[in-house]
């Protein structure tokens, strides 16, 4: 079968991943898959998602997109009777099936966790990129855990810029550090990378800041960094090999003229610290 | 004589052969009436947005503020449909807006005589600050009134109403720039600054009028950007900087001679449409679309650059 | 009393260009303004037309007075102006450039480009029937522009005061003649024309008062009638002309530049020839004759499929003006400003590039020496005496004659074997004038082959001792001797235009 | 005489204003030593492309594939390492191959006249495509050996190493381009190309070695930001290619009138290094920080051009 997987983030690491998965999914499968990127550009999806359907596929996968921001042409893929697969998007009628990490409550995972850390209060540095749907959910997320914890307060917030958010982060941390100085008791990052930024600063700037960070992805960079007991102390894993492999299975049904087991199946993330790496840091 | 015609026409005829070759390459889907019929469609934000920096540029200016301007069109438009202003007055505040912008920037080119790389470079990084706080940085979705989605959506007169629009543009612009004495004026202030000051011609008022022209032109591609995709990002327009450039700069070398024109942009965006298209419905991957669309525009205009003698 | 300037100053940065000029002109008179390079001409036509505001005195038109702010502010006035220095569109055709800040003729809102030929016509039949109206300026000669700029500022109503700075100065005889016409018969019609140039017989021909100036200030200014040229170089120069003695003619030695069956010309014809040492070889053309074309092929500035040419024997490839240079060729272009000078670097800067090597600080090193460049700047500044404030001023702020020196100072102190002139003096005065073609004569001396194109005749007689004539392209005489008399000169000049009408 | 000074050297001034504000504002956190050498560090990446993209402009051209070749850099470092290629080797190889897509550009631009944006653009597009390609779109992360880190971080000589690179980069640069004959044949052909060339200035060989030089610049900074950051990604250059224009264009208003330069490329960097580190200190949010950022740099232009006489 011919499986055209469309997304406009490929080069951000959780959207790779799952491409990647769910392209070796494929392979395994015997699908001829292919990857197109439009690079941040929404309307450029639009007009690929037009072509491909054009070009009638057996299925469509769309990564990491809110299918309200090219509704028309996923319907279009729909009325041409193409099974459109959602990895890491949103659930609806023309969308065959959903298979994500929610993303709000990967944002009231990391937080609670993160206050749990600081002990109920402190003072925070938010890393935040709301211009991506999903990664605004997880800004949602925190919004909803800060109202039951009166003690947190954001005392910064960086909006990071893409492409190059880790040198983007680190640059800013490094200028919160001058500004903070060691008033500062923890970073929450949207995504890893700029807490891999944060970290960074610390280490040039401040190696025995108090601070710690926590983000969402699972990052190897950020992984690698837990693991070597940094002051980056958890990052949230969204399953993306299990995703891809859900999707792939699901479509698998769909081509075989079954049905999905349901519009929308979420797999539950995974929380990675460094007792799950087991190492003990002091 | 042969030759002749393909240093002036070889980037049109470049354009040809493309188009050839993909109907060759993939007769059922990229040949078809509908498929070609949906380059259009998919071809008109950009050729907008390019037919707006063909103004500039025929003036002999950059702006680099457009691809602010198409996300700051999109965002305001929303804000305000949020906000409850009627569809047709949030048209004409979105535009209004946009055109003080680019007044702004072609009053500090012409009257200080900044460079316009840094001078609109700098009202970019304020248009994007401004989209950013009226958006809080979020994608924008829902509270669009129905009306709105149809200006960009569907189909009039047998056409996608996306393509109408591109050729209305068009039209008025290739008006404006070749038959009416303002376009004589911008070309003459483009090709020679100083032999237009010299002959009378007034700089800083023509200028004022490309840039505000421009920027009305990019807030409207980021109204039709949102109704097409039903939301707006603030950030939505970047795509569309070095893409018009790549446009108007390959129409520069179709037509006429290192002057922007807008016939010879809407070659350029067809180029760019056609070729993206095509590769898709071939089936080829992303990063492998890259290497082939740099390949063919270079071969493009190299195509001209040979067959002009030298 | 159209015009009335009065003690009218102008300082530049610590340049006095203006110091207390006088000009009285009246309606239906040609006004010849006179003085050597940079004694303050294009400055004072630039204050009347508003692009460079005086510091101190007045300007009255018909008797009241007026501050001239901009350009459309001269217009309005009906006065009409020709700048020294070239400005066209480049992509503009000449009907074009002829609109550029004038109103132009429309249908409806549209403009109307029929109208716009019919309206440039006439004017351009009047100087220039071989013009090509449709040609974008930027692919013309440096003649055919100046003719454009001529054009246009015949063709519009309502002039009352056309000022021409230099217009003839590419101009060859058959053109001037022609806007010599052109230029009496706008006075006969009441306008009135102030005309500068260096040519002092078209001055004395067509001009019916002059008006002379020297470091900014009047010297003399009266009725050409009973004025003789000598008269005006006192006034000019403060000194009795002088004319170095013509040197003795050296025998032609050696061959120097050889071309052989070189492809040139319109209809696949070729060029050959052979120029020695210690000749002088003067080429002659109307405007767009070609001969810059081929000064250009020769340089190795333009490819060409074919033929052969040889400087002392070593054969060049076209493209390769480095080897050319190497091997002892200079060249002066036509367009000082086109093709000339880098305006955003220093005149320092534009008199070393052709030759980097001779302002090391030390021989092996690429590095370049500010006190060299400044120390060579300032050699050639008294060998041409050039009027320039510093070595580190930017070209333009030097008058238009200054600037064609540096084109020509660039290649002094070097071994020159072969020296590739196009118009050499264009735009520099007498005395200047005199001192170039006294250098060339010693190159020549020395050794060195001249290949000059000019539309001088002045020029092409004092110097050549040979000339060759171009007409569309074609080489339609070779004369040397006796035989070198602008008669017969001219005469070939138009050989190509004759044949044509024969057919 | 005064509005002498500040017509040339206006931008400066600026820039010594921006510093002695933020420095008042914030004397205990922007104004300390500490952070004024960080700004040098922060700015030493953003200061190295722009004086390759100085290069290139003094030459009159543009050379839009930078930002590419700046990515094109870490990953291809990060793919060598991973394949065992000793790190010395890895480097030179990496800074050939980034050489030969700059010649590549100048021989197109300057043989075949080509205008650069177009030609620059679509080698661009190639070099990203082949970067996707190497990395399969992915981020690079792992394989560095440890060496390798330590030349883009940490100290040398009492200033961080990054810094050093800066310095380094930046006086060879200006060496090359004030004081050897190279530099002077650059300026000559980015004046008037037509003059250079008919005396005697090879314009192909002097084009393509500033595109060259360019763009190994662009990838050493690839390489350095890998260091620096610990891991490649195929679009981490993308947010230099504004920003290196905006310090370059912003230094051609200083020293020398319109003409690409090192020292104004510096004093460029630092001014948009400095008001981004200096309002994040001041705790300013980043939507305002571009309204304000964008401000500055018009301001800082503007001084210039009004304390000119017109
Ligand atoms: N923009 C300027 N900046 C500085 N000096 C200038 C400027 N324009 C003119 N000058 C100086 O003013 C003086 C008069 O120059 P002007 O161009 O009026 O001479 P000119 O009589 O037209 O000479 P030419 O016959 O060579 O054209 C010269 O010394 C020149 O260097
Ligand atoms: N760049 C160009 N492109 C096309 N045609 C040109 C170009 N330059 C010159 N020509 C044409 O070539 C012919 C010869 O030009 P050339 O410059 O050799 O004449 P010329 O005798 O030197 O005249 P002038 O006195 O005007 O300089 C002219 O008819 C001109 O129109
Ligand atoms: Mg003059
Ligand atoms: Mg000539």
């Amino acid at each position: 079968a011919d499986v055209t997987i469309l997304t406009p983030y490929i080069s951000s690491i959780p959207t790779n991943e799952m491409a990647q998965a769910f392209k070796a999914e494929g392979d395994k499968r015997g699908w001829n898959t292919t990857i197109i990127d439009t690079r941040n550009d929404f309307g450029q999806l639009a007009s690929r998602i037009e072509d491909t359907v054009n070009a009638r596929p057996d299925a469509i996968v769309l990564i990491s997109v809110d299918h309200a921001q090219v509704g028309d042409q996923v319907a279009a893929a729909a009325a041409a009777g193409i099974p459109v697969v959602s990895l890491d998007g949103t659930a609806g009628k023309d969308v065959t099936v959903n298979v994500t990490s929610n993303n709000f409550d990967l944002g009231v995972m990391l937080s609670e966790e993160l206050f749990k850390a600081i002990g109920g209060k402190g003072k925070i540095v938010k890393f935040y990129h709301s211009a991506h749907p999903g990664v605004h959910q997880r800004e949602l997320g925190l919004d909803e855990v800060l109202k039951k914890y009166p003690d947190v307060r954001i005392a910064a917030a960086h909006f990071v810029k893409v492409p190059g958010p880790i040198d983007d982060g680190r640059i800013a941390m490094e200028n919160f550090l001058r500004q903070f100085g060691d008033d500062i008791d923890a970073v929450w990052a949207a995504f890893d990378d700029p807490g891999i930024g944060a970290e960074l600063a610390a280490e040039s700037e401040r190696p025995d800041a108090k601070f710690i960070i926590m983000g969402i992805d699972g990052n190897a960079q950020a992984v690698d960094m837990i693991k070597s007991c940094t002051h980056f102390k958890a990052t949230l894993r969204q399953d993306f090999g299990k995703m891809a492999a859900i999707g792939a299975e699901q479509l698998d049904e769909v081509l075989g003229g079954g049905k999905v087991d349901s519009g929308e199946i979420y797999v539950p993330a995974v929380m990675i610290t460094p007792q799950t790496l087991g190492v003990t840091c002091n | 004589m042969m030759s002749d015609l393909f240093g002036k026409y070889g980037t049109l005829f470049a354009l040809i052969l493309i188009v050839a070759a993909f109907a060759v390459a993939s007769p059922g889907a990229f040949g078809t009436p509908g498929n070609l019929i949906n380059i259009t469609q998919q071809m008109s934000l950009l050729a907008i947005v390019s037919v707006g920096v063909t103004l500039v540029m025929a003036a002999g200016e950059f702006d680099l503020a457009t691809a602010s301007l198409v996300s700051f069109g999109g965002i305001l438009v929303m804000v305000l449909f949020a906000a409850g202003v009627p569809a047709p007055l949030a048209f004409v505040i979105v535009l209004m807006a946009a055109g003080c912008f680019g007044a702004f920037s072609g009053f500090i080119v012409s009257h200080f005589q900044v460079l316009s790389f840094v001078a609109t470079l700098a009202v970019g990084t304020i248009v994007g600050g401004v989209t950013f706080m009226l958006s809080d940085g979020a994608t924008l979705f829902g509270g669009m009134p129905p009306g709105v989605r149809d200006i960009a959506r569907g189909w009039t007169f047998g056409l996608p109403t996306l393509t109408w629009w591109m050729i209305g543009v068009s039209v008025a612009a290739w008006l404006l720039l070749d038959k009416i004495e303002f376009g004589r004026r911008l070309y003459a202030i483009g090709g020679n600054r100083e032999a237009a000051r010299l002959a009378g011609v007034r700089i800083v008022p023509n200028t004022m009028a490309a840039f505000a022209l421009s920027a009305m032109l990019a807030a409207l591609v980021g109204m039709l950007l949102t109704g097409r995709i039903g939301s707006a990002n603030p950030t939505g327009g970047g795509g569309y900087l070095l893409t018009a450039y790549a446009a108007v700069f390959l129409g520069m070398t179709v037509f006429r001679d290192g002057e922007a024109n807008v016939p010879g942009t809407l070659v350029g965006a067809t180029i760019i449409a056609v070729i993206s298209n095509g590769l898709t419905i071939l089936g080829v991957s992303t990063f492998l679309q890259d290497i082939i669309t740099g390949s063919i525009i270079l071969a493009a205009v190299l195509v001209r650059r040979i067959g002009k003698a030298k | 009393m159209l015009l009335e300037v009065r003690h009218l100053g102008k300082r530049f940065d610590g340049v006095r260009a203006l110091d207390g000029v006088d000009l009285s002109v009246v309606a239906g008179s040609v006004h010849g303004l006179l003085g050597e390079n940079g004694a303050g001409k294009s400055t004072l036509i630039k204050t009347l037309s508003g692009l460079v505001t005086p510091d101190s005195g007045e300007i009255r038109v018909d008797g009241a007075l007026r501050g001239i702010a901009g350009v459309r502010e001269a217009e309005a006035l009906g006065f009409r102006f020709i700048h020294q220095e070239l400005s066209l569109v480049p992509h503009f055709t000449a009907v074009e450039n002829c609109f550029v800040g004038r109103p132009y003729p429309r249908r409806g809102p549209v403009i109307d480009r029929a109208a716009m030929r019919a309206r440039v016509e006439p004017a351009a039949r009047l100087v220039a029937p071989d013009l090509p109206l449709d040609l974008p300026a930027g692919r013309m000669t440096t003649g055919q522009k100046q003719l454009v700029e001529i054009v246009r500022a015949l063709m519009t109503d309502g002039a009352r005061l056309i000022v021409m700075d230099e217009p003839t100065a590419s101009l060859s005889d058959g053109e001037a003649e022609r806007l010599h016409r052109a230029v009496r018969a706008l006075a006969a019609q009441g306008v009135a024309v102030i005309f500068i140039s260096h040519r002092l017989d078209e001055v004395l021909a067509i001009c019916d008062r002059y008006t002379v100036l020297r470091n900014g200030r009047t010297t003399g200014t009266g009725g050409i009638v009973g004025t003789t040229r000598a008269d005006l170089i006192r006034l000019m120069s403060g000194h009795e002309e002088r004319r170095p003695a013509p040197s003795a003619p050296v025998a032609p030695g050696r061959p120097v530049l050889e071309l052989s069956d070189l492809p040139f010309g319109p209809s696949g014809g070729s060029v050959s020839l052979t120029v020695r040492e210690g000749e002088i070889v003067g080429l002659y053309g109307l405007v767009g004759a070609g001969r810059s074309s081929l000064l250009k092929l020769v340089w190795g500035a333009r490819h060409h499929a074919g033929g052969r040419i040889r400087i002392d024997d070593v054969e060049l490839a076209p493209g390769r003006i480095d080897r050319r240079i190497a091997a002892g060729a200079a060249y002066v272009p036509e367009d000082r400003r086109g093709e000339g000078l880098v305006t955003q670097r220093s005149i320092a800067d534009n008199l070393a590039i052709a030759d980097l090597s001779a302002v090391r600080t030390h021989a092996r090193l690429p590095v370049a020496s500010a006190r060299m460049l400044s120390a060579r700047a300032m050699a050639i500044r008294d060998q041409l005496s050039i009027k320039m404030a510093s070595p580190w001023a930017k070209p333009l702020t030097l008058s238009g004659g200054n600037q064609q020196k540096l084109l020509f100072g660039r290649w002094s102190g070097r071994k020159i074997r072969l020296l590739i002139l196009d118009e050499p003096s264009r735009g520099v005065d007498v005395g200047a004038k005199a001192e170039i073609h006294a250098i060339v004569r010693q190159l020549a001396a020395q050794g060195a082959a001249v290949l000059m194109a000019t539309s001088d005749m002045d020029e092409l007689l004092a110097l050549s001792s040979r000339v060759l004539v171009m007409a569309g392209g074609v080489m339609t005489a070779e004369l040397a001797g006796d035989d070198i008399v602008p008669k017969t000169i001219v005469a070939a000049a138009f050989a190509h235009s004759d044949r044509k009408e024969q057919r």
